[in-house]
């Protein structure tokens, strides 16, 4: 236990010294707004890395994160631009996601496939029901009575605080109950650390596995609501490429992509990682080229710091 | 280089049939390209004409996959959107070889035989955008430039016009940085310059949909900035009926891709076509 | 068959065929259980014990036969199904998760808890009683990774246990532990049977089964034997009924042909073990005993080059020995075996030719290029020599049964003709007849005049194979005993670190 | 074996079922120019994947192949544009790509970090490095003496067959060779099924992870050479994307992403199934749209036949 507290702790360390850098190269860097700017923009991210960390932790990797949210955007939008309620729209989005999900785990796991083509495929199908159901335009969610409360939960402030924030917040906090203190988040990592013994054990890997990949499916729709609804617009092509910024996430949280090792708490520090990377070589104005030269460096550099501490 | 003997004869079938032709089209993932086809797809429903559509998704071996795909098919004429004016040459080649007509559509090619060019010029649309700018600021103020896909000729050409436009007057370019003609990046790579820069007079958006996204940080920040897009789509222009975005640089895609068709018709009936056919661009105000 | 009319008969299989694809592995076989007794099950490797206590623990289906529990039949449909109905097994092979805590492994599936959150309190406090209950000095909180094998598989054990199962299987359960902790098993299992639970028990050391077993049942290739009560067998009768033919002296030693050093070992020194020195003579095989924990596995892979040392000062035939990695032990002529052959010593997925010349496929190559034949032959060589039971050269490695996966690994590491040869724990769930055979070939070894190092937990084995015992204790070398000097006394009075 | 060889055949039989099928539909399906049209296409790909088939054998997994053929490419185009002769400017871009490659297996195996996450650094970085150094701008590869037999590797033929395919023919079977009559190729495939066996057996693990990942970077340095060629033009954002379709066709042959077992000749048929499938796909005439649905369905539904054969 010692060990990985000492590892979360050197990652934060990590960012912490790279913040400070970035904030005596650019005085703004550090201000409450910019702050808030980049929680805000890390949120989407951060959604869907909670959901990818459930299906890393058994062992399993979810490719169709940015088509769920594609998709689901899509629906909720469609459904606003059609006169639904908010009230109605959100939940049915979600659940959308959650279905598609929990469909990618009953391929892998009663069909006994390989996690990364059976997402690597519903990435693609997903991509194409999207784009033929919106026919490749962008659909507005409109400016009317029914989704008011829609544009508040991109847009929206509590205390001060934008929504998607508080929105993370709230799921961070959930993620982590469920996998330190419920019996279904222990079997996450049961699972991931031996399908075998976990099987033996008498539990439903089945389940533990559809479980994961409805959660991801889940968090993937929220990212979609919370996006669709900062834009007042769903993108057909939203989301796509968004697996690889949510995995990476996660890996840089030093959870292990062979399953039964990371934490939540680690998913979230790879993420404002990423986030802070991003605002930060924006707001110094490096090219887009040079970004992701460093973009690349930097996520290689934090990987062997970390390892180095193991 | 030697070349196999021609097994088929692409154009045998031409007068069994409706003449078919096929449209190669650089991405379906963006509106603009979306009505480009719906463009060409409603002209040949009109004039009686089988269209075959393939969509290249920005990639240069795909486009040549797909143009090999059509030759084979048979068509008599390719309207091809190119994903790249150079890489798009052995593509043509390949047609040519097959004397299979060859009208590109939005971008030119450099290499290869082509009948007919129809486009507006994203070089002068750059333009219309900086002096649109410059007129609006009195020729003084700073600017931010939100670039499309990196390697796009789009991308090259309307930024080339728009400093073009610029040149020489006190009009500074603060930021610079790439969105992808995407409206989730043009949100958040604004957002970020607009933490980075206290003055921000205007933004060019080589397309739309990125200066979609960036008024919608613009309108979070609460500042007051000038912003022009590119292409017209449905969404600015009402954007720009607002008042929320000040122009747009109005391409006529729909209309390229009537053109296209029209011309195509033109060229199987063996009348003659001009080899560049401009669509008028138009700066959309309020 | 003689049933005696005092017990009561718990659970009967009758009749059970199993199919694998190309394998009968078990064919008409019978079983009895009874109440508040231990069934030993015996036969050697590959004779079907561990497949039909899969069948009984629903972790197979069986293609034919009938099963019973208290007189009414009985159907397993899965390893859950059959906890629910009382019956609880301890695999031959390791299945706990490695990263999470010994207490989390003992109540996998069945965590307490109240309000949807897990009660730690009741999970640690659970199993603190369960491993007490076993003499097990561990903080329930521990990773399981970081236990050494005979820890985990007390682990195990208190899993089994944990389920106040009425039925519990034990499959070759002292396998991996040293004398003391089978005591302590001895002691559970004792318990259990006066509480009127039922015990079937698979092991290979025959001691063991006169010790605690009430009756045996043997199978041999698959077919049942015989079924009688302990008190009327001898070990002789047990061994023939289960090799099928006599077996003379089960421990043929021969006496090492010089006096030369082969390996002198002159100072080692790590994190796990210190002021090690020690030598190794042409022709000789030195054992090295110890408690659980005194450090033998670290020690073989430290001379291996698997473990980093502060000082390592060793000479092999005369020259200086520096390995710093497992290639250049091999290429100097070391070659371990682990004590582990599923994590380390087998690719399980690969063929078994393939995994006997892994290591010495230099032999078999010019260049890059491996020349087929010359491999097939050698390891139709070993296959034979080592009577390792396959239906092909072919078959995967994994669907071998523990024993001959076991010779196998062995096979491997004499393929690559090693002038010292690091045995750990080297008959782990090998067969009597079997184990016999890996001493003929150690033997063979012997006369080459090439030394072994063999690290072994059963005393009686040590006592009877090896020219000299060293004894470990807590990373030391607690004494050395040469053969005549040594017995299971004074070898528990240096592990203990008595002797210090 | 018996059992492995029948499910090749079927993969096999898939491929050749679903080939009847559309040359009913269409006609031109079954040409010899279509034929040898849908090889040439399918060459790109079958060299990529031919290079992830040794990387995935062993467990690992190379994301940089994309970004390894779009820097090659750029290296070769930069060089025959500035006068240098194509039998310099090819060997020049292979070496590129396997030294680009060697260094993600170095990181992996010396650094010990996840290939995943060690190749989307690299697939970054390298991506980065390629727009910086073409400014973005495609690279014509010239029509002078020096790049003809460079145009000829792309576009000619030999006898009659396209030199993409014969280059595809003789990349197989050298892979054939390697992979089952050598002591490296048995050292990939113990790699991948059991990393601690195979250190403990006195193999150098780590020089095998640099030689699989030496060998994908070549390889995709070769996709990148004939696509160039093909092209005339090198184009900076060339290969993105690539990675899924090579790792599709992999585990389409019937190779498990967890290392230890597969075979070359799954992988050929691997990408024979998607090249046909694309081919097919536009001939029929499907919308783009529903291409992607389609493919998408494919890819599941032959991974779901596969499986049952198993
Ligand atoms: N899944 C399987 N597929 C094919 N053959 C198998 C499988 N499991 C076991 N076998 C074969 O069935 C036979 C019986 O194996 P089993 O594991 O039951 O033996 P065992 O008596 O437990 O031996 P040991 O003492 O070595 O553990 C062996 O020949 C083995 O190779
Ligand atoms: N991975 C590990 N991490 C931490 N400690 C370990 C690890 N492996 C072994 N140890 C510790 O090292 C010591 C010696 O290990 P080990 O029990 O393998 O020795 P041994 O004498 O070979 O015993 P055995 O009879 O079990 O083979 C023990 O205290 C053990 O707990
Ligand atoms: O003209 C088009 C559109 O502006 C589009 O938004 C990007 O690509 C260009 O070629
Ligand atoms: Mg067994
Ligand atoms: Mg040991």
């Amino acid at each position: 236990m010692k060990k990985i507290d000492i590892s979360k702790f050197q990652s934060l360390i990590g960012l912490i010294v790279f913040s400070v850098i970035v904030a005596f190269i650019n005085s703004r860097f550090m201000t409450t707004s910019n702050i808030l700017n980049i929680l805000r923009q890390t949120s989407i991210n951060a959604v869907i890395a909670t959901g990818m960390t459930f299906v890393i932790l058994t062992g399993g990797i979810d490719l169709s994160v940015g088509s769920i949210l594609g998709f689901s955007g899509a629906v909720a939008a469609m459904m606003l631009a059609s006169g639904v309620d908010s009230i109605i729209a959100i939940p049915v989005a979600l659940i959308v996601g959650l279905v598609v999900g929990a469909l990618n785990g009953v391929l892998i796991s009663k069909g006994k496939l390989q996690p990364f083509i059976v997402t690597l495929a519903t990435m693609t199908m997903l991509r194409g029901a999207t784009l033929v159901f919106t026919d490749g335009k962008p659909i507005g969610t409109g400016f009317e009575a029914n989704s008011k409360l829609f544009a508040w939960f991109g847009n929206g402030y509590v205390l001060g605080i934008p929504v998607p924030i508080i929105v993370i917040i709230v799921t961070f906090l959930v993620a982590l109950f469920v996998l330190t203190q419920t019996k279904i988040g222990r079997y996450v990592y049961a699972l991931g650390g031996n399908e075998e013994a976990t099987k033996l054990s008498g539990i439903s890997t089945d389940k533990v596995k559809i479980f994961v990949y409805a959660i991801s499916g889940m968090m993937a729709a929220l990212a979609g609501i919370i996006i669709t609804s900062r834009l007042s617009s769903a993108q057909p092509t939203a989301g796509s490429g968004y697996e690889l910024d949510a995995i990476a996430a996660v890996v840089l949280g030093g959870t292990s992509l062979a399953g039964g090792t990371g934490t939540i708490v680690g998913t979230m520090i790879g993420a404002l990682i990423i986030g802070v990377l991003n605002n930060a070589l924006n707001l110094m104005d490096v090219s887009s080229y040079f970004q992701m030269l460093a973009k690349g460096s930097v996520i290689l550099l934090a990987v062997l710091l970390d390892r180095k501490n193991k | 280089q030697s070349q196999p003997a021609a097994t088929e004869e692409p154009a045998a079938e031409e007068a069994a049939g409706a003449a078919k032709i096929g449209l190669v089209v650089s991405t379906l993932n963006n509106p603009f390209f979306v009505s480009l086809k719906e463009g060409a797809e409603q002209k040949a429903k009109d004039m009686g004409m089988e269209l075959v559509v393939l969509d290249s998704q920005n990639d240069p071996a795909q486009e040549l996959a797909n143009v090999e795909d059509l030759l084979t098919q048979g068509v008599s004429l390719i309207l091809i959107n190119p994903t790249d004016s150079d890489a798009v040459g052995n593509a043509i080649i390949a047609a040519n070889n097959k004397n299979v007509p060859v009208v590109t559509l939005d971008r030119g090619a450099n290499q290869g035989e082509v009948v007919s060019h129809i486009a507006s010029d994203n070089v002068a649309g750059g333009v219309m955008a900086g002096e649109h700018i410059v007129s609006l600021l009195g020729g003084k103020g700073k600017v931010v430039e939100l670039e499309g896909i990196a390697g796009t000729s789009a991308a090259r050409d309307r930024g080339q016009g728009f400093n073009d436009a610029i040149a020489g007057t006190e009009i500074e370019v603060v930021a610079k940085q790439v969105a992808d003609f995407d409206r989730t990046q043009g949100l958040s790579v604004m957002e970020n310059i607009l933490q980075a820069q206290p003055e921000i007079d205007a933004v060019f958006a080589h397309n739309d949909e990125m200066a979609l996204g960036a008024q919608k940080a613009i309108e979070a920040s609460g500042r007051e900035i000038i912003i022009v897009g590119f292409d017209a789509t449905d969404d600015a222009v009402a954007a720009v009926k607002e008042g929320k975005m000040s122009a747009t640089v109005a391409q006529q895609p729909s209309l390229i891709g009537e053109l296209g068709v029209e011309t195509a018709k033109k060229i199987l009936d063996g009348e003659s076509v001009e080899d560049f056919v401009p669509v008028d661009l138009q700066l959309v105000t309020e | 068959m003689k049933v005696n009319n005092m017990r009561e008969v718990i659970l009967r299989m009758e009749n059970i065929t199993k199919e694998f694809p190309g394998v009968k592995a078990l064919d008409n076989v019978n079983l009895n259980v009874y109440k508040g007794k231990v069934m030993a099950l015996l036969g050697e490797n590959g004779a079907g014990k561990s497949t039909l206590m899969k069948i009984l623990s629903g972790v197979y289906k069986k293609t034919s036969g009938e099963l019973y529990y208290n007189n009414a039949p009985l159907e397993v449909a899965n390893p859950k199904d059959a906890m629910q109905k009382g019956i609880a097994i301890i695999h031959q092979e390791l299945n706990l998760i490695e990263e999470m805590s010994v207490a989390e492994n003992i109540f996998m599936g069945r965590y307490p808890s109240s309000g949807g959150r897990i009660s730690w309190k009741n999970l640690h406090d659970e199993s603190r009683r369960l491993l007490d209950k076993l003499g097990m000095d561990i903080n329930p909180k521990t990773k399981v990774g970081s236990l050494s094998i005979g820890q985990k598989q007390m682990v195990e054990i208190a899993k089994a246990l944990s389920f106040d199962a009425q039925i519990i299987i034990m499959d070759e359960p002292t396998d991996a532990l040293t004398d003391s902790e089978a005591e302590s098993l001895f002691k559970v299992i004792k318990e259990l049977v006066s509480e009127g639970k039922s015990v079937v028990y698979i092991s290979h050391r025959l001691p063991e089964i006169f010790q605690i077993c009430d009756d045996i049942t043997i199978l041999r290739d698959g077919q049942f034997i015989d079924e009688m009560p302990v008190s009327e067998m001898d070990e002789t009768i047990l061994i023939e009924k289960m090799v099928g033919r006599k077996l003379e002296e089960q421990y043929p030693y021969i006496a090492p042909l010089s006096d030369e050093t082969l390996m002198e070992v002159k100072n080692i020194k790590n994190e796990f073990v210190s002021d090690i020195s020690f030598v190794v003579k042409k022709g000789e095989i030195l054992g090295v005993a110890g408690l659980m924990g005194a450090g033998r596995t670290e020690l073989a892979k430290s001379i291996y080059g698997s473990i980093k040392c502060e000082i390592k000062d060793i000479m092999l035939d005369g020259v200086k020995f520096e390995a710093k990695n497992e290639k250049q032990a091999l290429s100097q002529g070391i070659v371990y075996v682990s004590e582990d052959r599923k994590k380390e010593g087998l690719v399980l997925g690969m063929s078994v030719a393939k995994n006997v010349t892994i290591s010495s496929l230099g032999r078999f190559s010019k260049g890059q290029l491996i020349n087929k034949k010359q491999e097939k032959e050698s390891v139709l060589h070993y296959k034979d020599a080592m009577r390792i039971k396959t239906p092909s050269l072919d078959q995967s490695v994994k669907l071998l049964s523990g024993g001959n996966q076991q010779k196998v690994s062995i096979a491997k590491s004499l393929s690559t003709q090693p002038k010292i040869l690091i045995m750990d724990e080297p008959t782990r769930g090998v067969d009597v007849g079997a184990k016999k055979e890996i001493y003929e070939l150690m033997n063979e070894f012997k006369r080459n005049g090439l030394g072994i190092l063999m690290i072994s937990s059963e005393i009686p084995e040590l006592l009877g194979v090896c020219d000299r015992i060293m004894v470990m204790s807590e990373g030391k070398i607690a004494g050395v005993l040469s053969r005549d000097k040594a017995n299971s006394n004074e070898i528990m009075r240096l592990a203990i670190g008595a002797g210090v």
